[in-house]
């Protein structure tokens, strides 16, 4: 789960992390008051997607009415499909330096590790592929955590002067405390900037608290949903895994990988997928109906492509469910499934029995679904 | 006959009395393991179809005579102090089946398992079966024909349909190994791969990747350094994944720049790794590297 | 340094661990007061030397006048040495079973352990050598601590009811908790008892903190010289390491290990040492002479044996020293001398030039002082 | 030449900035120490008597091409991260000087240490010294005559004072080495006994311990079990220290019923280990043995 760069800071600064001086605002009127307290100000729209600076996110102002002015127009604008509905507000820092310095998880490695760039500023993504030379990694055992001479290593490396080298290691014992009070899987300040006349400062925060731990802390698990759209939120309080994409080819399978799988095989054969949607092992026929009803009445799904591999799900039950959305939709898309496994007899009999298809083999399914797609595209 | 476990493993279930445990344990009986004990705290005492439940692991081992390997059942929260004990009681095998499990939490127990030369497989896994042997998992046993393909995969149904198009084309299964879904687990292609290359029973392996991470692409490179090897054939899931998104599995992510489809069947093919576009190819390439 | 029973309640009560209800009294007013509100009350004196059960320190009343007389007696008499200055006053509590508990340090194996027995009431040092087999470890990674299974294999060797579990698993964790945020090298509760009708309480807390972490806990910092003799006190507030012993021989040397050879080689003579006083590394003239000072002013002192390797320390720096303290007390105790090493010329001529006799081997140290002791002794 | 150090081994001192490290530093040369860089954070660039001085391990080792073994004269609250600064740069053997270490760290990075195959002397010790050849540490070397006996020792003084002993008998030292004062140290006497067991050097062991712990008597138990051994010697401090207080030595307590002289010294003997009254009677001891 992402926090907002105001929840971010919020934590940050409770661990002694230097941040701008700041208040969140949500009117334009809030706005001109933090100026007036502030002076020169930077308003940053608070969304969770990324690169909001180059899509116009973030904007400055000298004066509480051309503060006021702006607001106007960033409070309630969509950037990169997310509406801004609150800035943070926070005094404009003279700054000499950009640094780059996360700490996040080594998949591969099964530890912990800071990451520390002097290129601050530059997206993670960019620096990992572009410039990764220019990215020293402290690994940090998990059961022993940070140590004090982890911050000399990076401030050698950020050649920060010896005189600072104290804020840099309070900054990484915080972020490092951080991470395992809130247990983040990525607490990230690009940048972190040097202060005009020295001194360092956390510009940007990011925080991602491990989704298997939200339950650990209420306080989070409340919002957990807020960065999902209305389906995705729809189809987490089910219990499905969920994402949206931009096809017109809904897809229903049991397990990430098959879902997944679908998705590259519909693509395979030229079709769109308009979503990933695994209703996990052992579905009942009541989730069965909630997911098919989900995408039967989703505006942009033309054709829906059912794939199940039944291990513990069981077929009758899937084609139950089926049967049921069906029912109580009276959607006339088209639908075509691909059952396999236990109880596939019971399953292709109560499907037939309405005048359903069934498949055995998914490629069968997938081009059949692909094919209906674009005659209902083309005509 | 496969890898790391055989029809004499000797099997211990955790959580053996949650619906799962207990549903599984049945579906492992009847598969031939040699389940000899199962531990619930609390539970010491009962039985699940007829396996004696022990309220700690060191009971089980003791009343047992020896345990060579434990799965686990055991609710997310309560996982970690399962697999813990486990370790400590001298288990140097443990499939952990629970999902869920705090990615913190994984990093220590991996960790610590790794200094008491314990093999984790998982977290979030289906499990391995040595096909024909034993089956420590929760994989659809009919699906697999026994046979000399090894099996490693990130991914759960995906690997019982990529099974049955192998089965389709007569091609069997030596063991089966599911890596887990979670960003950290205990195995990794190139630990699973190592197995199998030093198993006579398995001809060529067939790894099963996913979006997330770089599991692949080491794999690829470790691959590649080889002078011996067997022939190895992949499917990767999740070309047409946006990134920044969780796709199922806690570990399916594209994410700080790493992970993505075009990276991971690049890495394998510049290795020398045929890569499936589909999981119905997957038999074809086999055709060509056998 | 060890806390007193009230400070160990205090804390385990903090950390949740049940313990009865109690009240800290310092007069026999205070005793029957606590008393009126207890009911039936045990008055346990509040001294840092063992088996004060044994020694009386421990006594029962029924009524606030029965507690009012004993705690007359009670309060400020002598315990094994040790002036019993308050009582902490407890409600009797009825019970069946009495276990053993505590968590230490296992040197050997070098990782934490759980020590655990059937037979509460018996000291540990018993325990450990008459029924090793009663004692049942349960050790813990210095990196990993404790996990709840511990508390599982401990209920079942202890045989306590499975409905009672969780009750010993949160004395458990909570012991773990207070050894690593106390920087305890040992909590133990003996008994820990099993009440009539069920349940577990702590009768008995003890926790002891680890001398070099003091420095992390002032709150006991500024008490860790209280168990200590005055003589002790003054040593340690100079910087010595000194134990008091009863014999009749004073004894100064640097280091630890020569310290103690050199009072086992008194002892082997056939004298007896009255104290362990190691100076330390590089002493300074100073600390010589306030070291042999304090040994020529000891009331049982009757010959002072000095026995210095010189390493980094140097023997004229001592030799200065002893002139100094010397001259300062008008001592006409004999002082016997033994200098070897750095500056060993320097230091001899210093001390020979007052009349001093300088002793090379220990040996011949040792036994003049003792043939002189004896003589002193029997004149 | 002696165990675990000769004068080939590159040493790096970690705190030689500060007065104790500065000073033994010029005192290590002067025996001829290869001493070839010293860390102090925030004084890199400078110099101690000729031996460069660098902000971190990192720069140490890369600016001396490999470094051996590191001398730690750190402050003990500081000195846990000087000691996993050099662990994690791969630093196998160090001597922790420090005394007053809180023991809850040292439990830690000697756990630390163990798994990361690093060699730990002390804390609390005097250090390590091949005579003749290196030395890191702080005893004063002019008492230690070159020779054929390894001693190992839990105190400093007292060894000194032995080791004269033993020159005036005129047996010399191959290798001396203290495990240090406190009750948690990286060595025992077991690990340094098997080190002089496989020195071609060493002809017999001089084991000077104390009451407090049971290192002597698992010494003991290791030693009886033992079909080839050199001859052992002992000698046990602490005769007459009253149970419960701490003799100096964070280690010298005798505690809940462990560390007493008596069990010390019946256990050596019956191990057959010959355990001398005084310092004097050692190498009398030793022509008995040799």
């Amino acid at each position: 789960m992402k926090l907002y760069e105001y929840e971010a800071k919020s934590i940050a600064s409770k661990y002694g992390i230097p941040v701008p001086r700041g208040y969140l605002a949500s009117s334009p009127g809030e706005v001109a008051d933090a100026c007036k307290k502030l002076g020169e100000v930077a308003m940053k729209s608070q969304i969770l997607v990324g690169r909001r600076g180059l899509a116009g996110g973030i904007k400055f102002a000298k004066t509480p009415n051309e503060a006021y002015e702006v607001a106007k127009q960033l409070l309630g604008s969509i950037i990169r499909g997310e509406k801004v509905e609150k800035l943070l507000v926070e005094e404009k820092i003279c700054i000499e330096k950009e640094y780059y310095l996360s700490i996040t998880i080594d998949r591969a490695e099964k530890r912990i590790i800071y990451l520390v760039s002097k290129m601050g500023g530059v997206e993670i993504e960019e620096l990992v592929k572009q410039h990764p030379e220019a990215l020293l990694k402290i690994p940090v055992d998990p059961l022993l955590g940070y140590r004090p001479y982890m911050s000399r290593i990076a401030a050698k490396f950020l050649e920060i002067p010896k005189g600072h080298w104290k804020e840099l290691h309070n900054i990484m014992n915080a972020m490092y405390k951080i991470m395992i009070d809130y247990d983040a899987d990525l607490v990230e300040f690009n940048p972190l900037a040097w202060k005009c006349g020295g001194g360092l400062i956390a510009l940007d925060a990011k925080i991602t608290i491990d989704d298997n731990s939200l339950f650990k802390h209420p306080e989070f698990l409340e919002k957990a949903h807020r960065e999902l759209s209305e389906l995705e939120k729809l189809a987490k309080s089910i219990g499905f895994s969920y994402v949206e994409l931009d096809g017109d080819i809904g897809i229903i399978c049991n397990g990430a990988g098959l879902t997944m799988a679908t998705m590259d095989l519909v693509a395979y054969y030229g079709g769109k997928p308009a979503n990933f949607l695994d209703i996990g092992g052992g579905a009942s026929k009541e989730r069965v109906r909630k997911a098919v009803k989900i995408l039967l009445e989703h505006p942009r799904v033309k054709v829906l492509l059912i794939n199940i591999f039944g291990g513990i799900t069981r077929c009758d039950e899937v084609a139950k469910g089926i049967i049921e959305a069906l029912e109580e939709t009276q959607s006339k898309k088209p639908i075509i499934i691909r059952l396999l496994g236990t109880n596939e007899e019971e399953g292709r009999r109560i499907l037939e029995s309405r005048g359903l298809q069934v498949f055995t083999e998914a490629d069968d399914a997938v081009k059949k679904a692909v094919e209906i797609t674009k005659s209902i595209n083309n005509s | 006959m496969g890898i790391l476990v055989d029809k004499n493993t000797k099997v211990l279930v955790q959580g053996i009395t949650g619906r799962e445990g207990s549903f599984h344990t049945k579906l492992m009986l009847e598969y031939g393991t040699r389940i000899v004990a199962g531990v619930t705290p609390g539970k010491g005492g009962t039985n699940v179809h007829g396996v004696p439940v022990y309220d700690t692991v060191k009971e089980a081992i003791k009343e047992s005579r020896g345990i060579d390997a434990s799965i686990i059942f055991v609710p997310a929260r309560f996982a970690p102090d399962a697999i813990y004990e486990a370790i400590d009681n001298g288990i140097k095998l443990i499939v952990v089946i629970t999902e869920g499990i705090p990615v913190h939490e994984e990093l220590k127990f991996v960790k610590y398992a790794r200094e008491h030369s314990t093999i984790i497989i998982g977290p979030n896994t289906p499990g391995i079966m040595t096909v024909g042997e034993t089956k420590l998992g929760i994989m659809p046993a009919h699906v697999f024909k026994k046979g000399r393909i090894g099996l490693v995969s990130r991914s759960g149904t995906l690997t019982y349909e990529i099974a049955r198009e192998l089965g389709k084309k007569n091609y069997g299964v030596s063991t089966v190994l599911g890596l887990g879904g979670d960003p950290v687990t205990g195995l990794n292609f190139i630990d699973v791969y190592n197995y199998f290359m030093d198993d006579p029973h398995t001809d060529a392996v067939v790894i099963i990747g996913e979006i997330g991470g770089d599991a692949e692409e080491r794999f690829a490179k470790h691959y590649a350094s080889l002078r011996n090897k067997k022939p190895v054939v992949a499917y990767i899931a999740g070309k047409t994944a946006p990134p920044g998104k969780r796709m199922g599995h806690a570990g399916a992510i594209i994410s700080m720049g790493m992970g993505d489809y075009a990276s991971k069947r690049k890495a394998l093919e510049e290795a020398g790794i045929p890569v499936a576009d589909k999981p119905s190819e997957i038999p074809l390439l086999l055709d060509k590297v056998l």
